[in-house]
């Protein structure tokens, strides 16, 4: 393989690349609501205003260092997710730092950033950002038992922990999709999504009428502003791992933002249609039938894929 | 009767004191609620209000008969028309004068109206309280059309002062019938829509139904009025059992519902709207089409009510709303007592509703409860 | 800027008790200073004036017509405006008609925990001289003594074109750097906080609260 | 259903009401005395079918020095409402509280408190701030309190403000030649 500073410098690219598609998505999604809500939108462009507006944002509360961190930590998750996945197949530039084991790590920091923002927010001291914190872990340890179970089905599948193998075989035709060879483990892994990108029925975290917006309560000017930043190359990092572990991963920008795309647009069609449960009925839901899609879907690895 | 909520030990660590309101976008208007929680469970909840108190009973007594009818409206902004009518209504009864026919098809035109505007309001408020956007989008858009209506029909489109004391403020525009039409019929598509989103979608089912139930025997002790109380199977409509205005010619179905949760009182109000555009359809067409619209008054600058006191009652979107008048033969209002609804519905039966619900619920329980503020404080 | 205004000492936060006091910051706010370069700031207030976000707080009788506002009919999510929930992350506070002492209270709190640059519009006619509530007990009748106002929208009820207008107007005065009522406000401090507490008897919060 | 007005001659029996006035078909007016109100509140609402109280307010006659509390109560079999007055003296006013019998009695209890400094010992929360917050005049809806000149003492107006009579202001411009004579109202 190449040297180090070249691949950090290639990391880089792809992370400006998926920041901005990030955030440009947010963008396409706000109006893409907004239609079904008879408006026009937001410009796809506010998301960049609103960024930068509060990065030039001034601040004068302090709640600890922790609180500072917790941001930190949240857009090291995001970057830690990115950085092991292969953003296209085959190219040398778009591989990230992708080894034997990086579906494990980059589930570790889809995790990771979740819990830094945890600290971070229980820190402010806010009740609503507490009582956020604690709907959005009970909730992420809930939708993790499906996701957790549909990749365990193709790692079993595929026998490999590396995304860079998983998507080679993939390769060669729609059919070799797991979409299709694995349908179980796909859906398992879509219902967690849903969970994952925090659109209703499962925003109850953020949930505006309840505990106006939960974690991010006290988070303002630039700790906002890195947390938006966050939020953009997450949802690039997760649907490009989601787009690789279940879509037949892209081999070039045009077919990444196509299957991106349409792979955020089922979050956000639910998202528009449904009204939003409550933490205890999304953790039983989520426990419950994707959970046993889960497993139905390793037995069906097991007893019919393998043999 | 009152049941105080058992005390809690705040000093016990157990429990988290939270203030939802008045600055929280789930809550209705200006108000405020302390809850005192342990985990995610309500174990205590009390009703701040006050946060929009002008003082509107004082500021009547020092106003003359006249005077007051612009700012009664002001009292309640979803619905200002009960307030003018009710006014309208209680100076009427004292002063001895009748209003003429064709005012009282156009009062109940307005009323109607108002009350279908309120509602989808609400539709919207119990969509966004339980995370369904949308459907606040739509409805609300919606509502506008009706104050389209309402801009054209009285020049304004929140405070309209257009019912006074003796009639109404003028005719109906040219035309008017045919466009009411249209936006009833884009009302009644939109309450299609909202019901196979809304009302069909398990979620919102899963949320709602069980939801803070009111007991039969709750009702009346606790002087819940309105949908709140159709919905635990009273029969009791002021439409119906006391018909004011054209009520008695009109036809239209009084709609309970036993289970008496926060689904129930949906579906009540959500078929209300059913009703009232069939009411609105049936003035449209059957309200006279010439005759005056007011009646003789007196020179209003010099107006002197006879000495005497009275309560005239309507139903609004949120129950009984009523205006009780004293005069002493002077000028001046006497003392003038306005009753909203809300007055305890959002404070004794909030109160006793939210113990024991899961902080999520307290938005859309308070929306369900359909409450409004400015009637509590005035 | 006149750095000696600000070195009048630390806040007393008298209203509140003894072992409260110390939960409290007692420094006094700053005003806030311009980027040095002028097409930065110039380029800040681009910014600022195209992605106003606007307190969700409901403080009067206006607030009916941000529903409106904010949905299709006329969708001011066009024009860069957002409900934000919580006063750290807006900009913009509505103030939606008259203000009564015991909203002035919560308005006044809100208002100091929103972070800088921030903007007040004042909605309807109450309040700039009272309007209706003009001989009222208990509603604030110049509201621009107690706070500090960027921009008055007239009228009763104003319509939501007409707040459509002064969204723009404040952004032309927000892009012209004139909207500096923060600035104005930290620099009269004492004059601001001495007519709140004229009409806030029971003023038991902190002087400022951050 | 009894008649309303046989329906009170009975409670007659027991109890002192006076000043039975029929203000219309479904709305009658009558008074107790102070001591009795409560007991026959209760009676009303157990044996009468009045279940529902609309509201309970007061009126304040500054000239006779007292207040007239009213208790509005409703009969949803006989669609009929009564309104029930106490009179109470105006200075250190007291009353028996009825949050026993009403929930939100308790809330119009409050409000009664504050606004006229009615006192209805028992009543919970009864001296917790209702509407006004650090209030420090006399209670505001009492007549003797000038809202006008107090709100401009202490709201002052801002300057330019002009307030114009609106019957001076008519009279100048329908009647400019018109001389006041003693006249009251009609046209």
């Amino acid at each position: 393989m190449q040297d180090w500073p070249v691949r950090i410098g290639y990391f880089l690219i792809n992370l400006t690349i998926v920041g901005l598609y990030g955030m440009l998505l947010s963008g396409i999604v706000a109006r893409t609501l907004a239609k079904v809500q008879g408006r026009i939108g937001i410009p796809v462009y506010q998301p960049f205003i609103d960024l930068l507006k509060n990065l030039g944002k001034r601040t004068a509360v302090s709640h600890g260092a922790m609180f500072y961190l917790g941001p930190v930590f949240r857009l090291a998750g995001g970057i830690g997710t990115l950085a092991f996945v292969p953003v296209l197949y085959g190219s040398e530039m778009f591989s990230n730092f992708n080894s034997a084991g990086d579906l494990l790590l980059a589930m570790y920091f889809m995790f990771f950033g979740q819990l830094g923002m945890a600290i971070g927010a229980g820190e402010s001291g806010h009740p609503f950002s507490a009582i956020g914190v604690a709907r959005g872990l009970g909730q992420m340890t809930a939708y993790e038992v499906p996701f957790a179970l549909a990749i365990i089905a193709i790692v079993v599948q595929y026998g490999s922990l590396s995304i860079n193998d998983i998507v080679a075989a993939q390769q060669g035709g729609i059919l070799n999709w797991t979409l299709f060879t694995n349908p179980l483990a796909v859906i398992a892994a879509m219902i967690a999504f849903l969970g994952m990108t925090g659109y209703s029925p499962f925003d109850v975290t953020m949930a505006p009428n309840e505990i106006p917006i939960g974690p991010p309560t006290e988070y303002h000017s630039s700790y906002l502003a890195m947390m938006t930043m966050n939020r953009a190359v997450f949802a690039g990092a997760k649907l490009i791992l989601f787009m690789d572990l279940f879509f037949g991963g892209a081999t070039n920008l045009v077919e990444l933002v196509i299957k991106t795309w349409a792979i955020y647009m089922v979050a956000v069609v639910v998202g528009a249609a449904f009204p939003r449960f409550r933490v205890d009925q999304s953790i039983r839901f989520f426990l419950r039938y994707p959970t046993l899609i889960g497993i139905a879907a390793i037995g069906y690895t097991q007893a019919v894929l393998l043999p | 009767m009152f049941e105080p909520n058992p005390p809690v030990d705040l000093s016990s660590g157990k429990y988290l004191k939270l203030w939802q309101g008045p600055q929280h976008p789930g809550i209705t208007g200006n108000m405020s609620l302390e809850l005192t929680t342990c985990g995610d469970e309500v174990v205590d909840c009390k009703t701040h209000v006050g946060y929009l108190h002008r003082g509107f009973e004082k500021l009547m007594e020092r106003r003359t008969f006249i005077q007051n009818f612009p700012i009664v409206c002001r009292i309640a902004v979803p619905e200002p028309t009960f307030n003018e009518y009710l006014y309208a209504a209680v100076v009427e009864e004292l002063a001895g004068i009748q209003s003429p026919e064709r005012a009282e098809w156009i009062r109940t035109l307005n009323l109607e109206l108002m009350r279908l505007a309120s509602y989808l309001m609400w539709l919207g408020g119990i969509g966004a309280a339980f995370g369904q956007s949308t459907v606040y989008q739509w409805t609300v858009t919606h509502r506008d059309y009706i104050l389209d209506l309402f801009e054209e029909m009285t020049g304004a489109r929140v405070y309209h002062m257009y019912i006074v004391p003796g009639g109404v403020r003028g005719r109906l525009p040219e035309g008017f019938e045919g466009r009411c039409h249209e936006v009833l019929n884009r009302v009644e598509k939109l309450l299609r829509d909202v019901e196979k989103v809304l009302f069909n979608n398990v979620v919102f089912k899963a949320r709602t139904k069980g939801l803070g139930h009111i007991p039969r025997e709750m009702v009346d002790p606790y002087g819940i009025t309105g949908p709140n109380q159709r919905a635990a199977g009273f029969a009791r409509d002021l439409r119906k059992d006391a018909p004011y205005l054209v009520y008695d010619q009109l036809e239209f179905d009084l709609i309970t519902a036993t289970e008496s949760d926060t689904y129930a009182r949906a579906w009540v109000r959500y078929q209300e709207m059913h009703q009232g555009i069939r009411m609105l359809r049936q003035c449209l067409d059957r309200m006279p089409k010439d005759g005056p619209f007011q009646a003789r008054m007196p020179n209003v600058l010099h107006w002197q009510v006879p000495a005497g006191e009275t309560y005239a009652k309507a139903e609004c979107t949120r129950g009984e709303y009523g205006y009780y008048l004293v005069t002493d033969g002077s000028e001046y209002v006497r003392r003038v007592h306005v009753r909203g609804p809300s007055y305890t519905h959002a404070i004794a039966l909030m109160e006793k509703l939210a113990v024991g619900t899961n902080i999520a619920d307290i938005a859309g329980l308070m929306v369900s409860l359909h409450t409004y503020p400015p009637e509590i404080e005035r | 800027m006149d750095t000696q205004k600000y070195a009048l000492g630390p806040l007393l936060n008298e209203g509140l008790s003894a072992e409260d006091r110390d939960l409290f910051s007692d420094a006094r706010p700053v005003p806030y200073e311009p980027y040095p370069v002028a097409v930065v700031e110039k380029f800040v207030n681009w910014v600022r004036a195209n992605s106003l976000w606007l307190l969700a707080f409901g403080t009067g009788c206006g607030a009916v017509e941000l529903n409106p506002l904010m949905t299709a009919r006329f969708d001011a999510y066009r024009m860069g405006v957002q409900m934000r929930p919580t006063p750290r992350q807006s900009s913009v506070f509505i103030i939606g008609g008259y203000a009564s002492v015991k909203t002035l209270k919560r308005i006044i709190r809100s208002y100091e925990q929103m972070q800088g640059p921030k903007f007040v519009v004042c909605l309807g006619i109450c309040p700039i001289n009272g309007g209706m509530y003009w001989d009222s007990y208990n509603t604030v009748n110049k509201f621009d003594e107690y706070l500090p106002v960027d921009l008055y929208i007239t009228g009763c009820m104003p319509r939501p074109e007409v707040l459509m207008a002064g969204v723009l107007e404040l952004k032309k005065k927000i892009m012209e750097g004139r909207a500096d009522g923060a600035n104005r406000y930290v620099e009269n401090f004492d004059w601001y906080k001495a007519n709140q507490k004229r009409v806030i008897k029971d003023w038991n919060m902190p002087d400022y609260n951050w | 259903m009894a008649n309303p007005i046989e329906l009170l001659q009975r409670f007659g029996k027991n109890f002192a009401i006076s000043e039975i006035h029929e203000q219309k078909a479904d709305l009658t007016f009558f008074k107790v005395p102070k001591e009795q109100a409560v007991r026959l509140l209760r009676e009303l609402r157990d044996d009468a079918g009045y279940t529902h109280l609309a509201f309970l307010t007061n009126i304040d006659w500054i000239e006779k020095g007292i207040f007239t509390l009213t208790y509005m109560l409703h009969n949803y079999d006989a669609r009929h409402s009564l309104g029930m007055h106490v009179d109470l003296e105006r200075d250190n006013a007291e009353m028996q509280s009825i949050h026993g019998l009403w929930a939100q009695a308790a809330t119009y209890q409050r409000e009664l408190r504050e606004m006229y400094g009615i006192r209805f010992p028992g009543s919970p929360r009864l001296d917790e701030d209702f509407c006004l917050e650090g209030w420090d005049q006399i209670p505001p809806m009492r007549k003797e309190f000038d809202t006008a000149a107090f709100s401009l003492e202490r709201f002052y107006s801002r300057e330019g403000r002009g307030t114009e009579d609106p019957r001076e202001h008519m009279k100048g411009l329908l009647y400019p030649t018109h001389t006041d004579e003693p006249s009251s109202g009609g046209q």
